[in-house]
């Protein structure tokens, strides 16, 4: 940066001087631009545990209330796999139940669990205490987006209870067979749904704002944004997404819901169904579409990003180096959110929309790829030459990189419009998605809980039981979806029944009993961690302060867990970024972001 | 040791379940050959970089282990080997894409001679229109569809007339012909999908979409519906037989015109009507 | 507290890249409640522009006649068909309330409570006009003309599903203004904002700043007006 | 809570916010008046969007005091604009090819 700006600035920047020679910088800290803020401090039980303003406790509202959903999301597909393994072995599971499962998998495990999870449940425990902040900008705004939420997923859950069931669409919810007759749950099932997507995205929205402005406006004195935590920039990137992404969502489904309620035709042209004309005319399919996707594929990103980030930060801490290339990850993230607006159409090759569209679509995703690989060789750069300690989290990340390197090439095959034409709408679909937003991101999530949990309740998780839960979860989900890809070679489509009379898809009978076995062992084996969680709460081994030695403000915070206000009297200033591990010159072998140079004045570290 | 170990067996059983695996496309049927070999070299490609990226992973976590002694190393950047990555990947993501793109332009551009041929989609189950002598095939309406004219042709359009109507679900095509499906829907979105012959498009109602191919087998092939629409959507199954030239004009010979069937369900509802009043 | 003098940064370019690379807060001297504003508008941009881009697939992917908007809009005075008169006393009324909620965020920032006050008022009478303006459009329409969300005698059946959902959300944004300005002009006259009254919800101050938001949203709505205006009137 | 700073407290003349108002109206009537002349075409699409985005542009720059914002937060308003630019380009294609197809393979006015 030019010198002449400096008068504002943090003196340790100009102190990287052009002589080469290392200068122990002064640490004189202007005071702060924004004045302290101002909290609402419960006074009772319900303003403190229940219509709570401490974004920490929204945060563990959001993570429990995303949890809960996921669970009946986790049970939905046990029956889906029970009948795909042994059909008509369950009298229960009929055409329309099977279906209707299917759905409302899909949704609540995307929108409902690990939206609401990565960028409710992490984003708000974590964005006041990584920049430095006392809390969300606006922690009334923030309550009310938990209460949206909670209320969304209700209006979800009541569709299992209405006459018809909830709907049984998939979950990318196409007209026009989601409001016509031949679909479960077509009556209301279709509407709740609809409205369930409304509220979650005014509920959100309202969340969104509050961290895009925390990280913008609120961070503590000393961190630029070039000295976030990329969990930061992962949840920060995926929550612009989101603000920009989810419109386009709440118009479909506002136009969905008037299609079926009014009778418009917006989606629905002529149709002739079940022997009758049913009387709308000229709209287009392909609308809600284009309109779905638009928002479809930045939440892709919504999801991955902030996995990005987070696991970012659980390699460099774990193996005790910095994380290689930080400048290239974030730009990395920056860059494949911004492309992930002009990539939809990819979901739609076989659509029949315009064919040429295919050429620039197939072009834009392709492009995608070079900064997730980017992202890809710097997690793996930085275990090389670092100090890996496999604790849970670690191997968690590892099992995440395993994943997600495999289901992103699998893109690459789907991005390629003519390689999609064979594979699209097969098996190797859910197989490719599967692995690289179902079980890549919940590596990471589940490494960050047993990276955090000590933050949060002060006691460490139990690490056999968390071993057990990750050698089962990983190489189990593994054989899940690594040979599903297979069955999508052979030809299966995807949302099939049943599909044995085929003459030459009874192969995949043997295979598919297999998958089915295994994904009902690494479903129970969550419920080991669900009793590790509850269990460990109460009874766990204490933790002491900063067990992983980590760098970032959230581990530095005056106690454990951190209070409503999260940093004391003052707020720390920030020298650094959170990555200075295994720093030469000095024996410490971290040096948390708020030491000031002179604190480490022999420290050989770069200028961040 | 134990970590790096399972690890890497996993991307030796990857690799090695992939080679061995009887799960593999059925043999191609018809012209898009060519669809297969760009995944082949797809596979190539990613699979390499997949078991080069777990592999060398797998190394670091067992060379890189911890040790109390152990210092990590600090290096924050090294640009020259950044862009060098760049690079290879961008190099890697041209030799996918551009061979992608020159099978799609042949995908999207369909040849003079090829038959066009109606194929229509309806809650849950196959039907098929062929153009008859004049090589074209009439306009048509959804609303127009009624008991008499099932199809919702148009019948002001002399096209029409001669068109073949094949209500059944097997359609018959003749081997080495190149044809080019267009394809409708009555009422939701379906997808027109032979797995030997690879190529598949969603039918749309509101919308006539298309492909085309040649088919270069004789045999019985499944037509799989492979875009959701609604429960039966798991049975919507039909067949393509692809005949030679004798045996598919036969079968040509014993289908119906459009201005024929319209006769005879005039006939039909006459008859019905009659009974009816009598 | 030192004072964060914006006008000795650098500006333009420089300014950008200044900013980015500065720590604390990106946008110098927005406060948060104001950037909160901005961003929401740009999310809320993205809804409108979702409903006019699927207006424009509508439109020109129907083959059936899309309906004249002059004349399904123009009203007959006197004898006389003028076009799309309504609509054009409604812009104007909305362009004046724009104007005077301008003024209102000037006189605010300048304390000036009772002028500010008055004008948004103003602003709020003005908006109301233009809801009432509306209601009567609306009514005329279903049931002078029978036009249906559904169907309408003139052409296109998405005419008049476009038209209700776009106006029927634009004028929802307009309502929720016009309470807002309501409340606002009788916490400006009871003097909230010089008093500093704590919020009954959010039990946070009240400021001056809190009328430039509003005046965002109020200016927001304004601006998607122009853009309905043109491309639903208009077109 | 908020930012208090009253040095940046900006006010400006009531002429300048009068000669938008003014203008605002003109421009309006002149896009009013693009439907009353009747004109049809290229020339009515070109003028409408004139008149739209000098519209938009007087509002949001001065009435939303857009003109004196830093970089920072104009860059971070317009940029994303970027997307919906692209959505519009590949609608109207879209939208385009599937009138082709439509009138191609429908019949008309039935």
């Amino acid at each position: 940066m030019d010198n002449e700006y400096n008068n504002n600035k943090i003196e340790t920047k100009a102190a990287d001087s052009s002589s080469g020679s290392y200068v122990p910088p002064a640490d004189n800290i202007p005071a702060s631009e924004i004045p302290e803020q101002e909290l609402y401090h419960a006074k009772s039980f319900w303003t403190r545990w229940v219509f709570c303003q401490d974004a920490k406790v929204i945060g563990v509202q959001y993570a429990l209330t995303a949890t809960a959903v996921g669970l009946i999301g986790l049970v939905l597909s046990w029956g889906m796999r029970l009948q795909l393994g042994f059909p008509e072995t369950f009298s229960f599971l009929g055409p329309a139940t099977y279906y209707q499962s299917v759905t409302m998998h899909g949704m609540i495990m995307v929108v409902y669990l690990l939206t609401a999870l990565f960028l409710g449940g992490f984003g708000n425990y974590l964005i006041p205490l990584m920049v430095g902040a006392r809390d969300m900008v606006f922690p009334y705004l923030n309550m009310v987006s938990f209460w949206m939420f909670l209320v969304a997923v209700l209006v979800l859950i009541s569709s299992f209870f209405v006459p018809g069931g909830p709907t049984g669409a998939g979950w990318t919810l196409y007209p026009p067979q989601a409001i016509l007759p031949g679909t479960p749950g077509s009556e209301m099932g279709i509407v709740l749904m609809l409205v369930s997507l409304s509220l979650f995205v005014i509920g959100f929205t309202m969340g969104g704002l509050n961290y895009v402005i925390t990280i913008l406006q609120a961070r503590t004195r000393g961190m630029t944004l070039m000295r976030m935590p990329l969990t930061i920039w992962g949840i920060f990137t995926a929550t612009v997404l989101a603000l920009l992404a989810f419109p386009a969502l709440f118009v479909a489904c506002i136009m969905m819901t008037l299609d079926n309620l009014l009778g418009t035709s917006f989606f629905m042209p002529e149709i002739f169904t079940m022997g009758e004309q049913l009387g709308t005319t000229g709209g287009s399919p392909i609308l809600f579409q284009h309109l779905f996707w638009f928002f479809g594929h930045p939440e892709v990103y919504i999801v991955a990003l902030p996995a990005f980030g987070i696991v970012s930060d659980l390699i460099s801490v774990h193996a005790r180096k910095n994380i290689f290339g930080y400048r290239m990850m974030v730009w990395a993230i920056v860059i494949i959110g911004a492309l992930s607006f002009v990539v939809w159409a990819h979901h739609m090759y076989v659509s029949g929309m315009n064919p040429y569209f295919g050429f620039f679509f197939a072009t834009t995703t392709l492009i995608i790829a070079v900064p997730t690989a980017i992202k890809v060789y710097n997690w793996v750069l930085t275990l090389w030459r670092g100090n890996i300690h496999l604790t849970i989290p670690m191997l968690f990340s590892l099992g995440f990189i395993v994943t997600f390197v495999n289901g992103g090439i699998t893109g690459l095959f789907l991005g390629n419009v003519i390689i999609d034409i064979p594979l699209s709408d097969t098996y190797f679909v859910v197989a490719h998605f599967h692995m690289v937003m179902g079980i890549a991101p919940l590596m990471v999530i589940f490494g960050a809980i047993y990276h955090w949990f000590p933050l949060i309740s002060g006691r460490h998780l139990n690490q056999t039981l968390g071993k057990i839960h990750f050698w089962i979860s990983f190489i189990g989900a593994y054989a899940i979806y690594f040979p599903m890809h297979y069955l999508g070679f052979i030809g299966v489509p995807r949302r099939y029944y049943e599909m044995y009379d085929s003459p030459y898809m009874t192969t995949g009978v043997g295979l598919n009993q297999f998958i089915t076995v295994a994904a009902l062992i690494v479903g129970f084996t969550q419920i080991l961690f669900l009793y590790n969680i509850i269990h460990s709460a109460f009874y766990g081994e204490k933790s002491e302060k900063n067990p992983w030695k980590a760098n970032s403000l959230e581990w530095h915070t005056p106690e454990m867990p951190p209070a409503h206000g999260n940093f004391g009297k003052d707020l720390p200033v920030v020298y650094r970024w959170p990555y200075d591990f295994s720093v030469p010159g000095i024996d410490r072998e971290y040096i948390p972001q708020h030491v000031a140079p002179s604190e480490v004045p022999t420290a050989k570290v770069e200028k961040t | 040791m134990f970590v790096a170990v399972i690890f890497f067996l996993i991307i030796i059983a990857s690799v090695v379940f992939h080679i061995w695996s009887p799960w593999w496309w059925t043999p191609v049927a018809s012209n898009w050959g060519n669809i297969d070999s760009t995944i082949e070299l797809t596979f190539w490609i990613t699979g390499s970089v997949f078991v080069a990226v777990c592999s060398f992973m797998s190394y670091c976590v067992w060379r890189y282990r911890y040790r109390p002694d152990r210092k990590a190393e600090y290096k924050p950047e090294d640009k020259k080997l950044e862009i060098r990555l760049t690079a290879l990947t961008a190099l890697g993501v041209i030799a996918l894409l551009a061979p992608g793109l020159v099978v799609w332009n042949k995908y999207v551009t369909v040849p003079e001679n090829a038959l066009k041929i109606e194929v229509v989609a309806y809650q849950w189950g196959w039907n098929y229109r062929l153009p008859g002598d004049d090589g074209i095939l009439g306009t048509t309406n959804i609303s127009l569809i009624n008991d008499e004219n099932p199809y919702g042709l148009n019948p002001e359009d002399p096209n029409s007339k001669d068109d073949i109507i094949v209500m059944d679900a097997d359609l018959h095509l003749e081997l080495d012909q190149p044809v080019k499906v267009e394809l409708r829907s009555y009422d939701v979105l379906h997808n027109f999908y032979v797995p030997q012959f690879r190529a598949k498009m969603d039918t749309l109602p509101g919308l006539v979409t298309f492909y085309w191919f040649t088919p270069i087998r004789t045999g019985d092939f499944e037509i799989l519906c492979a875009e959701y629409c609604g429960t039966g959507h798991y049975a919507m199954r039909g067949k393509v037989l692809v005949d030679e030239k004798t045996d598919y004009t036969n079968w040509l010979a014993k289908q119906i015109t459009h201005e024929k069937m319209l006769a005879q369900n005039k006939e039909n509802k006459k008859l019905l009507t009659a009974e009816i009043k009598n | 507290m030192s004072e964060l003098d914006i006008s000795r940064l650098p500006k333009g370019g420089k300014g950008f890249a200044h900013d980015f690379a500065a720590d604390q807060t990106t946008f110098k001297g927005v406060p948060w409640g104001k950037a909160m504003m901005w961003i929401f508008l740009l999310s809320d941009t993205f809804i409108f522009s979702c409903f006019l881009i699927s207006l424009m697939t509508a439109r020109s992917s129907t083959i059936a006649e899309w309906p004249y908007p002059s004349e399904v809009f123009g009203l007959t005075i006197f004898g006389v068909e003028v076009p799309l008169l309504l609509i054009a006393i409604m812009t104007f009324v909305l362009i004046t309330s724009s104007g005077t909620m301008a003024l209102a965020v000037k006189y605010g920032y300048e304390r000036n409570r009772k002028m500010c006050a008055w004008l948004i008022l103003a602003t709020a009478i003005g908006g109301l006009t233009f809801v009432g303006m509306q209601a009567f459009e609306w009514s005329k329409l279903i049931f002078h003309d029978g036009i249906r969300p559904w169907s309408n005698p003139f052409g296109a059946a998405q005419f008049g599903s476009f038209f209700f959902m776009i106006t029927g959300f634009h004028g929802t944004h307009v309502s929720i203004g016009v309470i807002f300005l309501f409340i606002f002009a009788r916490k400006t006259f009871r003097g909230d904002f010089d008093t500093g009254r704590r919020g009954h919800f959010t039990s946070m101050k009240s400021d001056y700043k809190a009328i430039e938001i509003l005046g965002l949203y109020w200016h927001f709505v304004d601006l998607v007006w122009v853009f309905i205006f043109a491309f639903f009137y208009l077109w | 809570m908020e930012q208090n700073n009253k040095k940046t407290t900006s006010t400006h003349s009531i002429g300048i916010y009068l000669w938008i108002w003014g203008l605002l109206f003109v421009f309006s009537t002149f896009s009013y008046l693009v439907d009353w002349y009747n004109f049809q075409g290229l020339l009515r699409w070109s003028l409408i969007i004139f008149f739209m985005l000098i519209k938009a542009g007087l509002i949001m720059s001065i009435f939303m005091h857009l003109y004196w914002e830093r970089w920072a937060i104009v860059n971070v308003l317009l940029w994303p604009m970027t997307a919906i630019m692209v959505f519009v380009a590949i609608m109207t294609a879209e939208s385009k090819y599937t009138f082709f197809t439509r009138a191609l393979f429908f019949v008309t006015g039935v």
